[in-house]
């Protein structure tokens, strides 16, 4: 088993024939993730690398092909369309790789979504991949490896860096989720956190959160209360500035509240082991287990 | 992206929200006329994107043109949290018969945007919120039916017993939620929001910081942006599709990535040393992007070295050597530089380094070991 | 038993002391029905006739009294907000009488009302009233009479008249609804339908229709399946021509859609007897029984 | 409220929507001055508020500007299903590729505004829905969301296969719907939206019809009602709180209620009569409606007898006694008046008309088999 996406994922790619949308679409089908069709308006009926039939609209899409998730590589001003349009078809996952999607937008597409029940990674995140099964956007499958460690996180490379760390050492994943750095984003880290408690092949969770927000304290207390796993956890911006954003668009410590130090506390007073460095995560694991 | 008091008064004003009169200058010999066109006494406000103003002494009351003369000349060039006040906005003091607090924020914790009033108004929001939390009454918006005019009868309930301020404050609510959203606002804010002694409700300051993935779509908003406002390097390094924030120490950073940028920081930090800056050079990353973002961490003279740290994902690792050995080229480098590279195209990558005379470490701990050790032995 | 409000109902006034407001809270009053509170913004603190506590908002009045339903006699450019107010306390049920409510507002507030579970009846309606028990709205009570027939109905003189008929000839009322003239109505004759066929006080049905768009059709498909207890029905505008508004914004026959031929069709087809004057209501319903 | 053509795309044409030149003209001079600076072939169409112009001869081609001037001449004054025509619209007569509809309308079943297109364009929707649903293509729009990009990308795919033309299509309608809900509108429909031979998406034809009930808050568009273009009678009702419909009949009516109104324009028709109107004079009636009523039904000298049927709720009985005999009072009654009354104040009522000499009946069939008899009579 693995979380939200496996062997039975069968995805959609919209702007499967833009920039990155070609070069990721590629990279998931080398993975060997069951890319069914793509979307890119005023191209339907031509094939993507010719296998893959392309669509104008996502509904033609998935009523042709019964895909069951998308991912979305659109330029930024179309994103939130791209959201709303995969989640009136009625496929149970969404995964928004798209940066750069005002968040007042995401203010109106989250209830949207959250009517028909549509789950949505991201926007501004990697992705997810389950190793060996299927990867969903852009974290790159040579880094990972099959296994029973969950990760979860707000940013890209940092959780590459840390993945790296576990394959190396030989910690394989069950799943690893990037679900993005925007302010307001479609499943956090509550959400995975439900999901690994919940997957019987998920044996242990890494937890990477940084600056901004409150998501943090309230996932620390929901491991305390729900989650009987191990979970190792690292907070990235201890040395950020209050009031300046740190790339990601929630990664901004807003007066006194969203600070490293005090995820760091509600991290520890769950129970929460938390690496001093991204190295330490093997080290705390095995303690922990 | 912050606007100016004077800009986002001129959206309030222009939705129709009652604000003073009052006009921006630039000379002394401006603020001067302008006091003098508005004939009363008058406060002149330094125009710079920082808070506590008043107590940096960038707010001073004014009995005539005379004396309003007097402060702008004081209160232009002057610095407040380092940026440089190149603007004053005079208008008129006002009778203030009571002060309260007014914005709208997106909340992350309910993802709506939220409207928060207080009667205690005029003073930092945080502190009410932090002191007397029961002074401030909030109401989470949902944005697909907009501020209902019953919520904000409501919220305006809280603030006044007078039914025409009521009525006034609740009609300013629905202005000031237009405002927020027509700007792609992620704050809007009127601090404070005065009664007058004839029973006027106005609008006295006002804040507006606006979401800069709104910006693409609101050129008449994104031509506020005052680069003269903002730091130089920071401007560049924005133009050059870069995210970079000036430090205080002495090891400079250029990472590919948000997070792992932050933690390269915070491992600088975790072995004795002081990041100069965050810099996240993005995924897709060409060679130009390092020379630009080389150009601007070694113009820090605080930087004592240079450290890269780059995980290739999409990001390719000969991009960056590439752009590395390219920007070398170009520039002098008199600062010693450590650069860590692992993942899409590693091997490429060291190779270019090497030819070029560069050593590359695939390990991001002793890397960073390194660069700390360079900076202190440099200062 | 009764059919939305009862000896149970606790009434908030919305507009209590505007001319309509206080005119037919006095009428409800004397009627028995149990008003425990109005709203007039600016009046908070002041009481109706000696008696009734009035309040700035309809929230402090329901926390206040425990009102559960609502209803408003406001001027039509506050109504639709006196609605989402109401529905914004929880009372599960909102009378809006109400005439001139924008048809775009309604097409948004309904959805307001949906997610919340709130009942709204109008706008543009008469109300309700369960004759010996509560009377919200503005029929008339001295028309009624305590017995087992409901009423429904687009309209307000002409219920009053079949009513009339019904009572003069000692056929009494479990409740009659008057659901609005407007195209948008919270209400519709199937909910109404719905809850005489479930309410054991109720013995048999009157449905008064009327010309413009296809409720009386679908409400008739609904008769045919859902509905054993005798319907008697009427439908007014045989002789109004095509494209006028007749009076109610909903009373329109749209091209060739909407008439009441099509109307008295259905209802024949779905067994509904058809009267040919409101005189008939007692001899057909003396027929069915 | 309908909106004549040229309104309609007046308000289109500030959305943004593409529509040929074109400008109103009340007299054949003004229509070729406009056809010679068109300096093309022209169209002269009829402004009135009927459909089926065409077919009534108030839509003509025009070669040239003395040709307009002559088309003008015939059209302007023409009476087409009652209305008489005050304005032609003169625009160029464009070059036709393709010929699509496009229409948003308030529909009743889903509660929602819904969006529609046919590729089957330039003739009445109605016939497309009846006879070839299939060539109809309907999305209803979440109020609470708008009409989403990828929804008006997915109609106008049904309506073209060049992307250039889709886009332009779902612009159009995006724009289409912002005018719908800036009007007020419960319709607004384009047909023919046409396709040039160059490529180019435009509105040749608009139509705007406006919810009554938003007029109180929309002056600039209520500012639009043609009192020309409306029966007189109709007009006068209106001012004076009334709901009239004007019809042939000779048994004229005065009810309160819609609904009863309506049920006594049946019953009249039932025994045998035709009803000369709807007439309803509200739930508040005062003795001024009254007599407002009387004088614009006996005005129509169809009128053979006048009757009233009150069901006093609201409505109070002596009210409309008293204004019947203030009526009677101010103009002399030509024509026989039957009265029935029941409910709130009927004693007081039948006595106030008794004493004025008229009659009361307190049934209502009684009533208009009595109205239909005497109109009978005076035929």
């Amino acid at each position: 088993m693995s979380v939200f996406i496996d062997k039975t994922t069968k995805l959609v790619v919209q702007g499967i024939t833009g920039r990155d949308g070609s070069f990721h679409t590629e990279q998931m089908r080398e993975y060997g993730t069951n890319v069914v069709a793509g979307v890119t308006p005023g191209k339907g009926g031509q094939r993507f690398a010719n296998a893959v039939p392309i669509y104008d609209t996502v509904a033609e899409a998935v009523s042709d092909t019964g895909a069951n998730t998308a991912v979305i590589y659109v330029p930024a001003r179309f994103a939130v369309d791209a959201i709303y349009e995969a989640a009136d078809t009625g496929v149970h996952l969404v995964v928004c790789i798209t940066e750069g999607v005002p968040v007042l937008d995401m203010t109106r597409a989250l209830l949207f979504l959250a009517e028909r029940g549509t789950r949505l990674i991201g926007p501004n995140c990697p992705g997810l991949i389950s190793p060996g099964k299927a990867k969903v956007g852009i974290i790159p499958g040579q880094i990972c490896r099959e296994g029973r460690i969950g990760v979860v996180s707000r940013s890209g490379t940092l959780t590459y860096e840390i993945i790296h760390q576990l394959s190396s050492h030989g910690y394989g994943q069950s799943t690893c989720i990037g679900i993005g750095g925007d302010p307001l984003i479609g499943t956090n880290f509550i959400d995975c956190l439900e999901a690994f408690e919940a997957d019987p092949e998920t044996e242990a969770i890494v937890m990477i959160g940084e600056i901004g927000g409150t998501d943090e304290q309230q996932a620390a207390e929901y491991v305390a209360t729900h989650v009987s796993k191990p979970v190792v956890g690292f907070i990235a911006g201890q040395t950020a500035p209050p009031g300046r954003r740190m790339g990601h668009a929630g990664a901004i410590i807003s007066g006194s509240s969203g600070t490293a130090k005090e995820k760091i506390a509600a991290f520890e007073r769950a129970g929460i082991e938390v690496m001093k460095r991204p190295a330490d995560v093997v080290a705390l694991l095995e303690k922990r287990s | 992206m912050n606007l100016h008091e004077y800009q986002a008064r001129a959206l309030l004003k222009a939705a129709g929200i009652p604000v003073p009169d009052g006009e921006v200058a630039t000379t002394p010999d401006e603020a001067e006329a302008v006091a003098a066109r508005l004939g009363s006494a008058v406060v002149v406000k330094a125009q710079v994107h920082a808070g506590g103003r008043g107590k940096a002494g960038g707010v001073k009351l004014a009995a005539n043109a005379t004396e309003a003369r007097g402060h702008a000349q004081q209160i232009l060039g002057m610095r407040i949290k380092g940026l440089v006040v190149e603007r004053v906005l005079v208008v008129p003091a006002a009778k203030i018969a009571s002060e309260s607090y007014l914005g709208v924020i997106v909340d992350r914790a309910s993802q709506r945007p939220v409207i928060m009033v207080s009667p205690a108004g005029g003073v930092d929001i945080e502190e009410v919120a932090a002191k007397t939390p029961e002074k401030l009454f909030r109401v989470a918006i949902d944005p697909r039916f907009g501020l209902l005019p019953h919520q904000a009868m409501a919220l305006a309930f809280e603030l006044y017993d007078d039914l025409g301020q009521v009525r006034q404050a609740a009609t300013i609510m629905q202005q000031l939620y237009r405002v927020f959203l027509d700007a792609g606002g992620s704050l809007a804010e009127i601090n404070p929001l005065i009664t007058t002694p004839e029973g006027e409700v106005l609008a006295l300051d006002a804040k507006i910081v606006v979401d800069d993935n709104e910006l693409a779509r609101r050129s008449s908003i994104a031509a506020l942006r005052d680069v003269t406002a903002e730091d130089s390097s920071e401007v560049e390094a924005r133009n050059a599709g870069l995210s970079y924030v000036n430090l205080d120490g002495n090891v400079g950073c250029c990472v590919n990535g948000a997070g792992l940028a932050m933690a390269t920081m915070d491992l600088v930090k975790y072995y004795g040393g002081e990041p100069a800056n965050f810099l996240d050079i993005g995924g897709s990353s060409s060679p130009e992007k390092v020379v630009a973002a080389l150009r601007i961490i070694t113009r820090d003279r605080n930087v004592k070295s240079i450290l890269f740290n780059i995980f290739g994902g999409i990001t390719r690792c000969d991009d960056v050597a590439n752009g590395i050995v390219q920007a070398t080229g170009q520039m002098k480098l008199d600062r010693p530089i450590v650069i860590r590279l692992t993942g899409t195209n590693e091997d490429l990558a060291i190779e270019i380094l090497r030819k070029a005379g560069f050593e590359a470490l695939t390990d991001m701990d002793e890397a960073v070991q390194q660069a700390v050790k360079l900076a202190q032995e440099a200062a």
